[in-house]
């Protein structure tokens, strides 16, 4: 039931304790984690920088996690992403999903993080080694997971 | 009482990403003409204001809109908006 | 790749590191965790003890892992099962996988969780607060579950 | 060359879980007459070897079996096999 957009890293450890910590009706925690990787397309890439919208991000993220939260029974929920300039093998994103059950904490994960990828205003620009930089495409498969959650 | 829409509007404009880099600016506040209904129509006068925007806005189809913070279609209607966002489909996660 | 059966607790932020430092490669982790719930069947539990088959249990795990192995593109793996008596709110299991996109590390984990359930040879024993204990039946929909992966 | 099978074999039992407990030990080296050749056949000859061993096996339709660390159902051949364990549905995860 939270959302944080920030420059700093975070610590998925620490957000799952606090998230269980006194609970005894969570039988289930997933996480996702989303990592800045040292290649795109085949090409090596020095840094990658994101681009948001305050205000409308947190606001589109709240709505994602308001519409999992009326689909799943979850006891727990978190989102946290970040902006600014990361570096390969920086942390970009965190979803936390916690449920009396494993079907609904992995279903309502990979909920968020589909409607995350097609929804949240977030644009990414990945600068190669000579410096150019390059905005990154939007992915048609990215549409399509969508359809599995509007069926 | 709220205004007729057809009467001048004060509007936000923000432009993320490519659109903003082509744009040359983040955002702007600008006077509405009259005449002006939808996303769509809106898109048509932003191209009008200079090259930079022609260019910005020559692939109309991909770039998304957002009224007041909520994604909208471009055949949404822009009336009563304060902020109107335009910038391509969103790359995050 | 690897799979660690112990007594102790485990951090699920410092395996994630462990598993992505120094790579380039990882885009999307997962990581699931399971739990022990306050209560089973609407009454309450003190204390839930794991039994297992020295053996047979690292070698069912090693397999499962080596299946999913086979299954996904991972670029990393690790399945932490606890053992003895636990209580209320402790961590009973972890799942990680890591992938360089996420649908892979979604399904791997969930696979891998499907398997371990009900192929990995534990048994819970839970404990009532009047000391008796009663053993844990298998869940039908854990059979069920199975069935998604043998399409 | 190995034995034929039909010889009298030593072979290791382990019980888990509730198996182990109406059982009343965890496991056990016993040897088997000749003629046992599947799982199904040595949970016959096991619950004879007295009252807790047939409490233990009463329904035997649900405990499950593995050889030597391996899952196996009830009709596979029992031939060769050192370790033998039977317990309840697995519970892990």
């Amino acid at each position: 039931m939270a959302v944080r957009v920030q420059r700093e890293d975070f610590d998925v450890g620490a957000e799952i304790r606090r998230l269980t910590a006194e609970r005894r009706d969570i039988g289930a925690v997933v996480t996702f984690t989303g990592l800045v990787r040292g290649e795109a397309k085949g090409q090596p890439i020095t840094s990658m920088t994101l681009e948001h919208y305050p205000g409308m991000t947190e606001a589109e993220l709240a709505r994602v996690e308001a519409e999992a939260q009326s689909r799943w029974p979850l006891q727990a929920s978190l989102i946290i992403h970040r902006t600014g300039e990361l570096k390969p093998g920086d942390n970009i994103v965190l979803v936390i999903t916690a449920s009396a059950h494993r079907h609904a904490a992995f279903e309502a994960a990979e909920f968020l993080m589909d409607y995350l990828k097609t929804r949240a205003p977030f644009w990414k620009k990945e600068t190669a080694p000579d410096g150019t930089g390059q905005w990154v495409d939007a992915r048609d498969s990215d549409e399509t997971a969508l359809e599995r959650w509007q069926a | 009482m709220t205004e007729p829409y057809t009467a001048r509007t004060t509007v936000k404009l923000l432009y993320f990403a490519w659109v903003r880099e082509k744009v040359g600016r983040a955002e702007e506040t600008v006077e509405l003409p009259a005449g002006l209904e939808t996303v769509a129509d809106l898109v048509g006068w932003v191209k009008e204001r200079g090259p930079e925007y022609a260019a910005a806005f020559e692939r109309s189809d991909v770039i998304r809109a957002a009224i007041d913070q909520k994604h909208v279609r471009s055949s949404a209607s822009i009336r009563g908006a304060r902020e109107i966002a335009f910038f391509p489909p969103v790359t995050g996660g």
